[in-house]
């Protein structure tokens, strides 16, 4: 694999992603990467199984523009702010198409990228018992230990085409650090097929070197690398933006209308060639969600 | 002279009374939330607040608006992968309170928050499990906060998202759930505790009559019979409510 | 629990580890607590079941000082320096006692310190097969895959009594951050009924919650904190001393022959009070192995 | 011309020439670490190493003397736990060349690190595993670097630890391991490949005879009939070797 991986977003998701493919855009509310997600519809692609423990808006807006055949989670609302109604189209009246719903819990989910990434064939796990959510999945099953002889709950592996993450900072091959909530972007990674990181700064491989115990993915398990600054919007990445709040509850009202959710794609992501112009056309707002530096303090790695 | 308070105000004080000192806490968003940061701002400072986004020991300087919330990472103690959150502290037996809501709450605590109606073809399409499912399952006892309404509070819920005791009596025993399940549910009428895996009515708030509360429940309701009235809120319980949450983001 | 755990390693030995114990003192080469061990062996403690990957030589000398009944362990030599002979007059001559093993390889003990933090009755892993090490061993047992078929294999959880883990700062409350080589040890602290943590430096919360993400250990799972800096010489500590690998390659020697290792124990750990004098008394080797300075960056947790 | 070497050092050399720019290898401490960080430094800038204690890409910056070294964390690309590196890296199928090595290795390639005669009333007691045992399983392919007498190289090892073609044939396949087994086997003497699961010998170190080699063998062993010399290490490859080892801590 060549050693520098760094391409803009047009081409990693030209490259990377295909119609039908399964594809994770991770991050458990922090760096969620909105960036990546806006450029899959705007190259148009379909009858993807989107998989996400909580889809939140990104996906909202996904299965909206109709690039979604199948999601796979364990909770689809907006947080604090009330249902995903593009969704909720998709799956009550099937607008723009059908949507197929493949329902766990979060650590039904969790389960499933952690035994994708161990390379298992099956997790086990204490829950569903008692539940209605393995009487519609039938693949939430169970396995009987072979020391207690007790059953306990089993998911199978979730194995991506394709895992987005977004990090603070990599370097040109991959490596990619991350701090503040880790979410299952790490299992995510090493379950899926390919792999692209999409980092707020390219630094040089001496930075990450000067602190391995920050680094979330190795250059080893990367396909492409972005360089996309305020990437996650209306996400956050700690230490550099502070989450959209007024954009999330202003969602509700938005999504809830078919014609306002797709005048705001026209608008916001048709409308615009990449993430650059979107945050140029976003203004004053991006300024004021940046963050106030709040620095930890630094240890030593001599020996 | 006690204070002038909402019917929400109420029942997050009533939950948050309802924490110790020094006990672990799965916090969910929203009231939940409000009411583990008021127990650790007033009578329980030891109270360790775990969000299921991975940050343990947090302090919010804000209110946090989502469960991931940034302010919830800076100054806590960790913050941990979503799998530890879930293998080292939840399964690992490490919670000992869980809080949950839920649109739909029956006779045996059981939650649901998934859909209204036929799986297949819902009604309304919930939002779904999230982590309920295995803090139900898991937290040595849990606290289910909701409003009730006639709807919200059926015989049987539509879909079991969330097992609470199942059929009543020793169901959860039978199948070999390690948590205790649900302990205490606070709506905006009253207080509900369970004997034999059933709801049973432990207090009425302050104003509220048993026959109204009676209206809101969908099957023959089971009465404590020492039934109290609830300990409204004090002036200091609703300053620091106040303060928490100053924008009446989830007080309304 | 009390929130002020700071005590003597003297104190936290005494309360909290019991004959017939099944002991943990982890750290993979980096960061074995010997200040623990020491005491331990002070304290006459017996009839310890006691759980390493790799005995190293803390294990020597204590199963030596007749400690231990039983060991389950993964590899069982000296670093780069041939046999513990202390471990081997055990088991080839029941000297001083004899010493039953439980036997495992390095992923096999990973996974039932997994199993025993994550509160499941067995984990599954892709090993021993081909291997004639489950036929000594009855508690490497074999799952089928409810999804596949296929069978795995399947080791039961590890529940010590007490685990002690060495680590580089804590508060008093036992919050504790390491950095530099993690071995197993956040699965064997949280897989443990009593935790001890040994620290380098006792430092204020507010330094830990600069940085949460570096925090290996919530106090909540903490039931004792030792200040013992030096505390794991021969071994090392990132950040504040180096590896001794004189005293590994020269306990060769000394471990062959039994009264030397003898005269080793009633020396350097029944001559001595505690870590301070063991310091004390190693003079300037303390200074020859500090570390010199390597300085990371720090990260923001601004927003 | 070529330059004078030891045997040590024509093992380490070979071994290194095994490994190809880009793998991701799996280091064993001792002369595989040699090996691998010969090959970094010469004709594979871009082989990863990973050590067992959790170190990703590092470049130590003395020979490390433990697999755990200060100075495989320092300056490396991550550091992750134990349970990260065997399940993410190992079992996920992400290693392309484990290092191994034995007190014994038989016919089939099979390795035995835990004890010389019976287990339970055994002659010499060894280390045991290690990582060994699923290195041997789950790495796309295994090499061996050992020093070879008729003891370490009986028919079959006392003790599997390690299993290399079991029996032979397609033993491994049946029983579905998901890595490739041994490839070579670098003695002091020659190399060795595998044909039908059988260590074959393919080349035979300069100097070296073939009656030399049998009579260290303990079975009737088979040859390859195209036998090679082994390709002596070259003057830059032993410049750089013996700046590694300046000590001469593992090359004697």
């Amino acid at each position: 694999m060549s050693a520098d991986k760094l391409v803009s977003m047009r081409e990693a998701v030209a490259r990377l992603v295909r119609d039908g493919d399964t594809v994770v855009i991770e991050g458990f509310t922090h760096l969620i990467c909105f960036a990546a997600g806006h450029e899959i519809i705007r190259q148009g692609r379909s009858d993807l199984t989107l998989c996400r423990l909580t889809p939140d808006l990104i996906y909202d807006q996904m299965i909206a523009a109709g690039c979604a055949r199948r999601l796979v989670f364990s909770w689809a609302g907006n947080p604090g702010a009330g249902p995903l109604y593009g969704l909720r189209r998709a799956v009550e009246q099937q607008v723009p198409r059908p949507l197929e719903l493949d329902e766990y819990s979060h650590f039904g989910m969790v389960a499933r990228f952690a035994a994708g990434a161990a390379g298992l064939p099956f997790w086990p796990l204490r829950s569903f018992t008692g539940s209605d959510l393995p009487r519609v999945n039938g693949d939430i099953r169970t396995v009987r230990c072979p020391f207690t002889g007790e059953e306990l709950a089993a998911v199978p592996p979730l194995r991506p085409d394709v895992a987005i993450v977004h990090v603070q900072r990599a370097d040109r091959r991959g490596d990619a650090q991350v701090w503040g909530l880790l979410g299952v972007q790490k299992e995510a990674a090493f379950a899926a097929a390919r792999v692209i990181v999409v980092a707020e700064e390219i630094v040089e491989e001496s930075v990450l070197r000067a602190d391995p115990n920050r680094t979330l993915l190795p250059g080893l398990v990367v396909d492409a690398v972005v360089h996309e600054p305020f990437g996650c919007h209306p996400s956050y990445a700690q230490g550099y933006y502070d989450r959209d709040n007024a954009f999330y509850v202003g969602w509700r009202e938005i999504s809830e209308d078919r014609g306002r959710l797709e005048a705001y794609l026209d608008e916001w992501v048709h409308g615009v060639p990449d993430r650059a112009a979107y945050a140029a056309k976003l203004g004053d707002r991006v300024g004021e969600l940046r963050a106030r530096p709040r620095v930890a303090g630094a240890v030593d790695y001599g020996y | 002279m006690t204070a002038a308070y909402t019917p929400t105000e109420l029942m997050v004080c009533r939950a948050a009374r309802e924490l110790a000192d020094g006990e672990v806490v799965f916090v969910g968003i929203g009231l939940p939330n409000l009411a583990c940061n008021l127990a650790l701002r007033r009578h329980a400072p030891e109270l360790l607040l775990i969000y299921e986004s991975g940050a343990v020991g947090a302090v919010p300087e804000r209110v946090p608006v989502s469960i991931g919330d940034p302010a919830l990472v800076t100054g806590s103690l960790a913050v941990c992968s979503m799998q530890e959150v879930f293998s080292h502290y939840l399964q690992g037996g490490r919670i000992d309170v869980g809080f949950l809501q839920g649109a739909q709450i029956d006779r045996h605590g059981n939650l649901n928050t998934t859909v209204i109606g036929p799986y297949e073809r819902p009604a309304v399409r919930l939002p779904g499990s999230g982590g309920a499912c295995e803090i139900a399952i898991l937290a040595k006892r849990v606290v289910v906060v909701a409003r009730q309404t006639r709807r919200s509070f059926p015989e049987r819920v539509d879909f079991v998202t969330s097992p609470g005791f199942l059929d009543g009596g020793d169901a959860r025993q039978r199948l070999g759930m390690p948590g205790g399940g649900p302990s205490l549910v606070v709506t905006d009428l009253g207080c509900y505790g369970f004997v034999d895996g059933e709801m049973t009515l432990v207090s009425l708030h302050p104003g509220v009559t048993l026959e109204r509360v009676q209206a809101e429940v969908g099957w023959e309701l089971r009465v404590t019979p020492e039934l109290a009235t609830t300990e409204p809120p004090d002036e200091d319980e609703l300053r620091v409510l106040r303060e928490l949450d100053r924008d009446r983001l989830y007080l309304g």
